[in-house]
This record gives C-alpha cells, structure tokens and sequence, in this order.
C-alpha cells in the first residue's frame, strides 16, 4: 500500500506552548490509523497541526508525494483533505441540508451537489430525516453524524478525524465508529484522534500512542491492544 | 394642544426605519464577519450620497443613475476599505481597539476628502419629487422609492442569504469562520463580498438621505449612531435582528419626535432616543434580538 | 501670526493642553486598555464648566478646580455603566456620549450660548504688558498644570497600582482570578483621566477665549489618539511628545498651505494627514515611537541588587 | 480527622443543554494534595472554573473554610485565600516576569490609589519586602534569571512554572491547578510535583489538582477523584485508581 499522507517530525502547539515533540505519522491508503494517548498527550494538536489549526513550530506534511506544509486550510480541503473538529464541527444556525450544502461548497455543478447530498442521504438516512432542522437542535450523536455528513459531501481522499467519540453516548460512539470503518472501506483513508482507546483500536488497522507529545509506541491496533503495558501506558504509568 | 397626525408619524416611521436598515444591514454583516465595528461606515453613505448628487444634479442623468453611481462608489470605497486597510491590520494582529481607531482614521480621511472634492457647504437635490395624499397621509415619490428599495433589498438578501450557495457560506463563515475553512470556503474572499456589498447599501442609504434632506460632509456620521443602534438592538451580525430594529428604532424616533415637540424641546434631540435605546440594549440584553434567530445572535 | 515668537509661544501652549489631554487618555488606554473614544465629553465639560464660572466672575483658580471635579464626577458617573461593557460596545458608547453632550450644549442657549457660543475672560488680566510676556504667563500655567497631571500620572503608573492596571489591561480575567476588583480599577482610571481632561479644557477655554460645540467634535478625541498611538502606549514621555509631534504637523499643515500654495483647505489637509497617519502607524508601528516604560518601584532596586547575589 | 477545607453540593453547571458540571458533591481536606483526573472533556476545568468564580453555579453550594463562596466574584474568592491556575497560562504578557509575581500580591497598600499618594513609605517598604519573596520564588522555580524580561518571552514550560510561582506569591490556604505540569519535561513535572509537595509540608497549603499522570498522582497524591461525563464516579487513594475497572474502563473506553 502507498503511503498517501505523512507527518514528519512534527513539532506543534500554541501560541509558544509546545504541545507535540518530534512525532511522525504516516496514513496509507485504505487504512484507517488512530492515534490515542492520555489527556493533553497531543494527539488532536497534532491532527489540526496539519490543517494550520494549531501552530506548527517545525515539521512537514507530504499529501501524495507534495509538500503541503503551511498551506491555507480551505486549499487542502479543494486538494481532498476532509476535517472533522471535535467541538464547533456543524453550522449550528444552518439547517441539517444547509451543512452539507456549505460541506460540498467547493463544487459548483448543482446537480453533482445534489447527488452527492442525496449519496450522504443513503449513507446516513438520519440526515434525510431531519434534513431541515436546525442543525444547532441536534443531538451530540447526531450532530457527530452531520459533521461527517459534511465531508462526505466531497468524497475526500483522506479523512482526519478529532475526537470522534468525544462526549457521546456508549452506543453513539458505536455507532459513529462503525460509520467511520465503512467510510474507509469505501476507499477513503481516515487518520484520527481518539480517547476511548479500545474502541479506537478495534476499528482501525494501525496505531501510535501519544504520551506527553511523544509517540510511545507504534504498531498494527491489534498487537498494540493485546498489549499488557498499554494500559500502564495509556494511564501515563511509565513505559 | 398639538394636533398629531398619527398616520402620518407611522408611515414616517416607516421611511426612517427603512432608511436606517439600508444604513445598518453592512455595518451589522461586517461587524459579525470580521468582528469590530466600522465606524468609516459613515462614508460608505456620505461618499454614495455625493457620488449620486454629482450625476443627479450636476450632470443631469437622473436619479435612477445616480442610484447606481450611489451603488457602484460606495461599494468600491468598501473594497477598498477591507483589502488595503482592515484585512492587512488583521493579518498584523491587529487588536479590536487598533482596528477601530484605524477606522475613525479612515472616516476622517474620506470625510475630509470628500469635504475637499465636493466642498463643505450644504447641497441639495433639486429634484422634484412626485408627491400625493393617501387619506391623511401625505406620500411623496422619493419615500416611496426608498421603502421599496429597502423592501427589495430585503426580498434580494432573504433569497440569496438562504437559497444561494455565497449566501449560506455567508451564513456559515459568520457562524463558525474556522468550520468555514475546514468546508473549503475561503472565508476572506466571502468578507470582501459582504464588505462590498453592505457598503453598497449604505451609499444608497446616504443618496436617499440626501434626497430627502440635505447634503452635508456629515451626512453619513449623522446616521451613524441610529445605525449602531440598529446592529446592537438587532445583535450583531444579525440580518433579520437589524431589519426589525430599524423599524422599532424608526417608530420609536418618530414618536419621540412628537413628544419632543409636545414638550417644547429641540426635535435635535431625536439623535438621543437612538442612544438611549443602545444603551438600554447593552445593559439589559447585549445580544439584542439576534437571539431570536439563533444562538448568540450570529445569524445573519 | 507674523512675529514667529508668538508662533513659537502660542504652539508650546497648544503642546501643554493637548499633552494633558494625551497623558489623561494614556492613563485609559495606554495603562488600562480602556478604548474611550470620548475624550472630547470631558474635555468638553471641563472648559464649559471653567467658562461659566468665570463669567460669573469667579477667580481662575476657583474654575479649574470645579471644572477638574466637574469632568471627574461626569466621568466617574458614565463610567458606571460603560465600563461593563466590551471594547468595542464601551468604544461606541462613549463617542455617543460626546455627541450627545455637544448637541445639549448647541441646542440649550441657556447653559452657554448654545451655537453662538461664549466669550471667555482670560486667567490672567495684566493690563499694559506686552503680548510676548503675557503669552509666558500662560505658558507657565499650562505647564506648571501639564507638570501636575505628568507627576500625578508617573506616580500611579509606578506603583504597584500601576503594575495592577497593566494586569488588568493584558488579560481581565487573570487579574480577577488573583484578586483584583477590575472595575474598581477602571472606574478610577477613567475618573482620574477624565478630570484631567477637564484642566485641559479650563486652560483652553480661558486661552482661546471663545468656546462654541463646534470646538468640541470628535476629530479633537482622535488627535489625541493620534498622540497616545504615535508617541507609545502606556509611556507618559512618549505620549508628551506625541502631542509636540502631532502638533508640529497640524501647525506644518497650515503653513505648507499658506507657503506651497496647495491647491487643497488646510484644515482638510490637516484632517486627510491624521487619519492617514493613525491608519500607518497601526499598520507599520503599533508599538509607537517609544517602548511602554518600566513599572518603577523599589522592587526594580531589589532585583538589580539579586543580579550581583547570584 | 482532618479538617475540610473545600466542599462542593451537589454542584451543577452547564451550557446549551449540556451539563459539563453535573451534580457534583467532594470534599478536600486540609494540608492535602487532591487529585482530579479524568477524559478530555469530563468537566474538569469547568469545574475548576465554577469554585473559582469564573462561572456562576447553576445549583448547588460551595464552601470553602465554612464560609459559602458559590456566586461570589473571583477576586472575592480570591481575597478568602483560594487561588488557582490555568491550564494554558495566563500570564500578562507585556509585564515583565517580576512584576507578574508581585500583581498578584495580596493586600499591598501601593495597590490602592489613595496610597498610591499617601502613604508611599509604608508601600514602598513593603514593596521592597515582597520583592525579595518574589525573588525567592522565582529562584526556587528557576526563573531568576528571567526576572527583567516580558513574560511572552518565555517558553511554554516557564510560562506554567510562572503561573505557578505567581499564586505562590499570595500566601494562599489552598490552590486548585489545572495540570501544573503539562507541556514541560518529565523530570521538571516531577520537580514541580516534589516543589508542591515540599510546599504543602512547609506552608500547610492544600492542593487540589487536575492532573493526567497517575504514576505522578501516586507518588504526591493523599486522595484522587475520578470525573467522568461531568460527574464524580470514583474516588479513592491513589493507588487504587489504577486497580479500579470503573476508571480504567472509563480512560481506555468500554472494550
């Protein structure tokens, strides 16, 4: 498999706090990569240290074989890069359709938006539901299936995910995880930031964890899972 | 006793709020997209209001032309204003308080230009307007005009800030400018539209002022206070807050007028209601009515 | 203006009233952060005060001090409510408010002569001394007064009074968080500066000798922004000179006008230059000329004496 | 038994329909150190934020020394002897790193504008005194040498060090930090740790901190609470923390 995006020797934070130390990650295509760690370890500063969300001391970002370090954010959407924050991730004064709308914004053709909103649709009919709510009277579940509505829109090449299960439910968290692993097996690589380690693990293919902005470890998820330090590790015991 | 004219005050009423939504519709978008208040919106309507009187008056073509040179100056005034002064300040960091002073700099600087150009002294349209009386109510061409300029602004705005693609990226830069990127908009490019085209409205705002008034240099600074009105009582950034603010503040100066004058004080001082209004808003409800669109009034 | 001493003398009383002026809003904004944008408000009620007062036939002194208490009191009471408010509402609110006072004083004739307005006796009434000597007199005043207000300010400003109002001007919350009543602080600071306004304006009053709302619109605020801006935040000798520049170029404007024969009023020339400046400054220097000055207090002594410990 | 020195009551805060606060009853004792640890997210700091006055509690009561302080401004909460940090630092940034020591001072009669004039021997005095302390502080902290420059110059680590040396200054009876240690090195959060321990003993100060490293928590803390979803679920010494399948589960999610 080739590798589609790679991170390397990110330095990050911000303002003048350096939260993330030399960390390098690489996203092939059609994997599905999850970086968890404790709290404050710097795995969502790392992901929006791509985007230009957080500050990028030192480092580059290849995307296909380019270096797209420092680029302005909505040109790396134009170039197949899908973002969902973790919070502040849907329009809250826009309705459900009006977010994939915006989500799609850089297509022009009407009708190519209006089919790939009606794909979105198939994909997740809680969407078609209430496609004319407010999206600001929406659940978290929801909502965290709207913001991944949103990239949809655009079928990106690669998905980078903050947080997916942040605040949600048990059974949302499930629910939003198992989206993510048919998102991937439609052919688009998904690098995310996530807290509930095991669940992490258990849909993606690769792993790094984070401990105080370093990675502590690297591996396919299963052997990282079946792992009896991890645990230690991930509770910030030493390695 | 005073005679009133109800009737009349109402729809007079009408015509100030109509005059101060096409005043304070760019003030509030500008203000809830690039987050300070533009204090040179003043000469978005001064410099519309002289650009209109130069073809009106002085080379003869006709209001309907001068609606449009009114138009076509103040939104190149605003371009400008945003891409040579406000976005290269943000870009340096700027804080709120550099960028608001940097805008009185850029009022002072139009105003006196303006002042340079078309001279100090008080100019009027010699227009005549068409006038008749509906019942009690005395109706002239120009009101007419400025009302249905504001009703198919209002008309144009609503279709394009809900039915079109620029409008709700609009909405959604001024909702969540960082999701806005992170949807591929460029959200600087949809500033620069809103900053053009509400400075747009505010030159016809200032030609119809002068029409109906007089022409002065501080035409724009006139209309100002009520204007900031407006987009504080409206919650700013708020569309449908500001159009029905303007309206409430219309009503409310055109009453206060009559009680102005029922109690023998200079009609002056209708320029307090407006304030008085501001500050009962800031102190009791800074979100304005921009809370009866949405969350925090960011609406548009 | 052909005997250029009088000129020369006539400018320095022009730098010492607006260098009060400058020093007051630095205390604001410069040291607080407070974006009054109504400078003008107390400016203007300091003269109005001082003008009534010695048209009733009180002496000098009598006027600037009531004056000083009556810009103080006012500022003190729309302090209130304002300083609850954000920049940028707190920004608005005051220009309004010295709009709206300027339009009381032009529509009230009773109060002063409303558009007309008044004529005002000088401080100083020496009979039979040259124009040159009296001007002197006036020079004296306007600085011994500008000296007061410089002292006053450096005394807060180095203190640890002063070090609070830099905290509170840097980040509001952390200087709650470690016990700071930031109103309280405010509310002083905008007091304190507003009275000083109000000497600037009694001085004025009694040179100019005529005072009408038209002297008080809103350009004469943001000159001295201009000041604060151009000379350096939060440094009382930058701000001085500040006023010393910006008077130099408002006063160069008119002579340009009267020399180069440009095609252009002086008085918009004047007005085109400074919100061209404001506008350059804040791009290319926000910083201004002169860095913001030290907290000077003992503790600075105690930390050069820890250097040669360690 | 010790005394309590913080309660909170069934304390309640949240935002848009979201309860980040919920329900939340504990107790510190006092001269303790008190862990708070929990996911991103859990309500830690809005917690933190609530005790310190920065939000006004939805429902509930706090007490701190006895006395209830819900609803009281920060600077009055405060002035009762409760101090805190912040996550990100806040510092002043252009005030130089001494001067961000001493604003925090408490009581300094030069911090009133009266005194300002009056009575500058008496501040002037105490000025000098409270200088050496500072001094002292920042000597400890390592941030001596610092002590002429702005407080943006620092780096990150000394930014947190900062705002931990500037509380010091106050002589507070209780601080609550919000993860004192976080972006500096592991040997300099085990200084940092062993510093606030040696404080406690010495100055009979009480800690309670939000903190993510157990192994730290197991070495300084006297008692650890758990949030989870805006809500305590556990709480115990810190050793076992680790051995709590609540806590693990919680931390590594629900398999």
């Amino acid at each position: 498999m080739s590798t589609i995006l790679k991170a390397v020797d990110v330095v990050a934070g911000y303002g003048k706090l350096v939260v993330v130390h030399k960390v390098t990650v690489e996203l092939k295509k059609n994997e599905i990569v999850v970086i968890v760690g404790p709290n404050g370890s710097g795995k969502s500063t790392l992901i929006k240290s791509i985007l230009g969300f957080s500050k990028l001391f030192d480092g580059k970002i290849l995307y296909e074989n380019q270096d797209i370090t420092g680029l302005r954010t909505d040109r790396l959407i134009r170039m197949g890069i899908g973002y969902v924050p973790q919070i502040n991730n849907v329009f809250t004064n826009l309705t459900v359709e009006e977010n994939l709308e915006i989500g799609a914004y850089p297509k022009k053709d009407k009708n190519e938006v209006k089919a790939s909103i009606s794909e979105v649709y198939d994909m997740f009919p809680v969407l078609r539901q209430k496609k004319n709510e407010r999206a600001g009277n929406l659940s978290g579940g929801e909502r965290q299936i709207l913001a991944l509505g949103r990239v949809m829109v655009l079928k990106p090449k690669i998905l980078l995910f903050d947080e997916p299960t942040a605040s949600l439910s048990p059974i949302a968290a499930s629910q939003v995880l198992s989206y993510i692993r048919e998102i991937c097996d439609s052919g688009i690589s998904v690098l995310m930031a996530e807290q509930n380690a095991r669940k992490g693990l258990a849909v993606s293919d690769r792993g790094y964890i984070l401990v105080d902005g370093r990675c502590v470890k690297e591996g396919s998820s299963k052997e990282i899972l079946e792992d009896k330090e991890i645990g230690k590790l991930y509770l910030g015991l030493k390695a | 006793m005073v005679v009133v004219n109800w009737l009349q005050v109402l729809f007079n009423s009408a015509v100030t709020g109509s005059l101060y939504l096409l005043a304070a519709v760019g003030l509030t978008l500008t203000y809830g997209l690039t987050r300070f208040p533009n204090f040179a919106h003043a000469e978005f309507m001064a410099l519309g209001a002289y650009a209109g009187y130069t073809i009106a008056e002085q080379l003869k073509l006709g209001f309907p032309y001068s609606f449009i040179a009114a138009f076509i100056s103040s939104a190149a005034l605003g371009a400008a204003s945003y891409l040579l002064v406000f976005r290269p300040l943000t870009h340096r960091g700027a804080t709120i308080i550099h960028l608001m002073v940097a805008s009185i700099g850029l009022d002072f600087f139009v105003r006196h230009l303006i002042k340079q150009v078309w001279g100090g002294e008080q100019l009027s349209f010699r227009m005549v307007w068409p006038y008749f009386d509906v019942g009690p109510v005395r109706i002239t061409g120009l009101w007419v005009a400025l009302i249905l300029s504001a009703i198919v602004m209002v008309g144009v705005m609503h279709i394009v800030l809900t039915r079109t693609r620029l409008g709700k990226a609009i909405r959604a830069s001024a909702n969540n400018p960082d999701l806005a990127m992170a949807s591929g908009v460029d959200v600087e490019k949809i500033a620069l539209v809103v900053w053009i085209v509400g400075a747009a409205l505010a030159g016809v705002g200032g030609l119809f002022r002068a029409a109906d008034t007089r022409l002065v240099p501080l035409i724009g600074w006139e209309i100002l206070l009520p204007a900031f009105a407006v987009v504080i009582l409206g919650g700013i950034g708020s569309f449908y807050g500001a159009l029905i603010a303007a309206y409430v503040i219309g009503l409310a100066e055109n009453f206060g007028v009559v009680f102005l004058v029922m109690f023998k004080l200079s009609t002056d001082y209708k320029f307090a209601i407006a304030f008085l209004i501001l500050i009962l808003t800031l102190i009791l409800k800074p979100s304005g009515f921009g809370r009866l669109f949405g969350e925090g009034g960011k609406v548009v | 203006m052909s005997e250029p001493l009088i000129y020369v003398l006539d400018m320095a009383v022009f730098v010492g009233i607006f260098a009060i002026l400058a020093v007051s809003l630095n205390l604001e904004y410069g040291f607080t952060g407070l974006a009054n944008f109504g400078k003008v408000a107390f400016f203007m009620v300091g003269a109005y005060t001082s003008s009534i007062l010695a048209n009733m036939g009180f002496p000098y002194l009598a006027c600037i001090t009531v004056a000083t208490f009556a810009a103080g009191f006012v500022g003190f009471v729309a302090s209130l409510p304002a300083l609850k408010l954000q920049a940028d509402y707190l920004a608005i609110v005051t220009l309004a408010f010295g709009e709206i006072l300027r339009f009381i004083f032009k529509n009230e004739e009773w109060i002063a002569g409303g558009v007309q307005g008044i004529t005002v006796p000088s401080a100083i009434t020496i009979t039979g001394v040259p124009i040159q000597t009296m001007m002197l007199i006036q020079l004296t005043i306007v600085y011994a007064a500008l000296a007061i207000c410089y002292f006053i300010a450096q005394r807060v400003v180095n203190s640890p009074y002063g070090r609070t109002i830099r905290a509170i001007r840097e980040d509001e919350l952390a200087a709650q968080v470690l016990g700071k009543d930031v109103f309280k602080y405010k509310a002083q600071m905008f007091t304190l500066g507003s009275a000083m306004a109000g000497v600037s304006g009694s001085l004025f009053s009694q040179y100019v000798r005529f005072i009408d709302p038209y002297t008080f619109e809103p350009i004469l605020t943001f000159t001295v922004w201009m000041m604060v801006i151009l000379g350096g935040p939060a440094n009382n000798l930058g701000v001085i000179l500040g006023a010393v520049f910006v008077q130099a170029l408002e006063r160069g404007a008119r002579i340009a006008k009267d020399y180069l024969l440009l095609p252009v009023d002086p008085h918009n020339l004047r007005v085109m230059i400074i919100g061209i400046l404001i506008i350059l400054i804040l791009m290319y220097r926000p910083q201004g000329l002169f860095r913001e000055s030290k907290v000077k207090t003992p503790a600075l002594e105690v930390a050069s004496k820890w250097k040669k410990r360690s | 038994m010790e005394k309590t020195i913080l309660k909170t009551e069934n304390l309640t805060k949240s935002f848009g329909g979201l309860k980040a606060v919920d329900n939340v009853t504990l107790t510190v004792k006092e001269n303790s150190i008190t862990g708070l640890i929990g996911p991103n997210g859990s309500g830690k700091t809005t917690l933190f934020n609530t005790i310190s006055g920065v939000y006004k509690p939805e429902r509930g009561k706090i007490y701190f020394n006895g006395e209830r302080i819900d609803g009281l401004a920060p600077y009055k909460i405060y002035e009762k002897g409760l101090a805190r940090t912040f996550q990100t630092p806040r510092l002043f940034q252009k005030l130089t790193v001494l001067d961000n020591m001493m604003v925090s001072c408490r009581s300094h009669p030069g911090d009133k504008i009266l005194n300002v004039f009056l009575k500058k021997r008496r501040w002037s005095e105490e000025e000098e005194k409270l200088a050496e302390k500072a001094l002292e502080i920042l000597e400890i902290i390592e941030l001596d040498r610092f002590k002429d420059k702005p407080a943006s110059e620092l780096s990150g680590g000394q930014m947190k060090l900062l705002e931990l040396g500037r509380v010091l200054m106050t002589e507070p009876k209780m601080l609550l930090l919000d993860e004192p240690a976080a972006g500096v090195n592991p040997t300099l959060a085990r200084r940092i740790f062993e510093k606030i321990t040696q404080l406690r003993d010495e100055l009979s100060l009480t800690f309670f901190t939000i903190e993510h490293r157990i192994e730290i928590l197991l070495e300084h803390a006297d008692w650890v609470y758990v949030m989870h979803n805006g809500s305590i679920i556990a709480e115990s010494p810190p050793e076992e923390v680790v051995k709590n399948k609540v806590v693990v589960d919680v931390y590594l999610g629900e398999a």
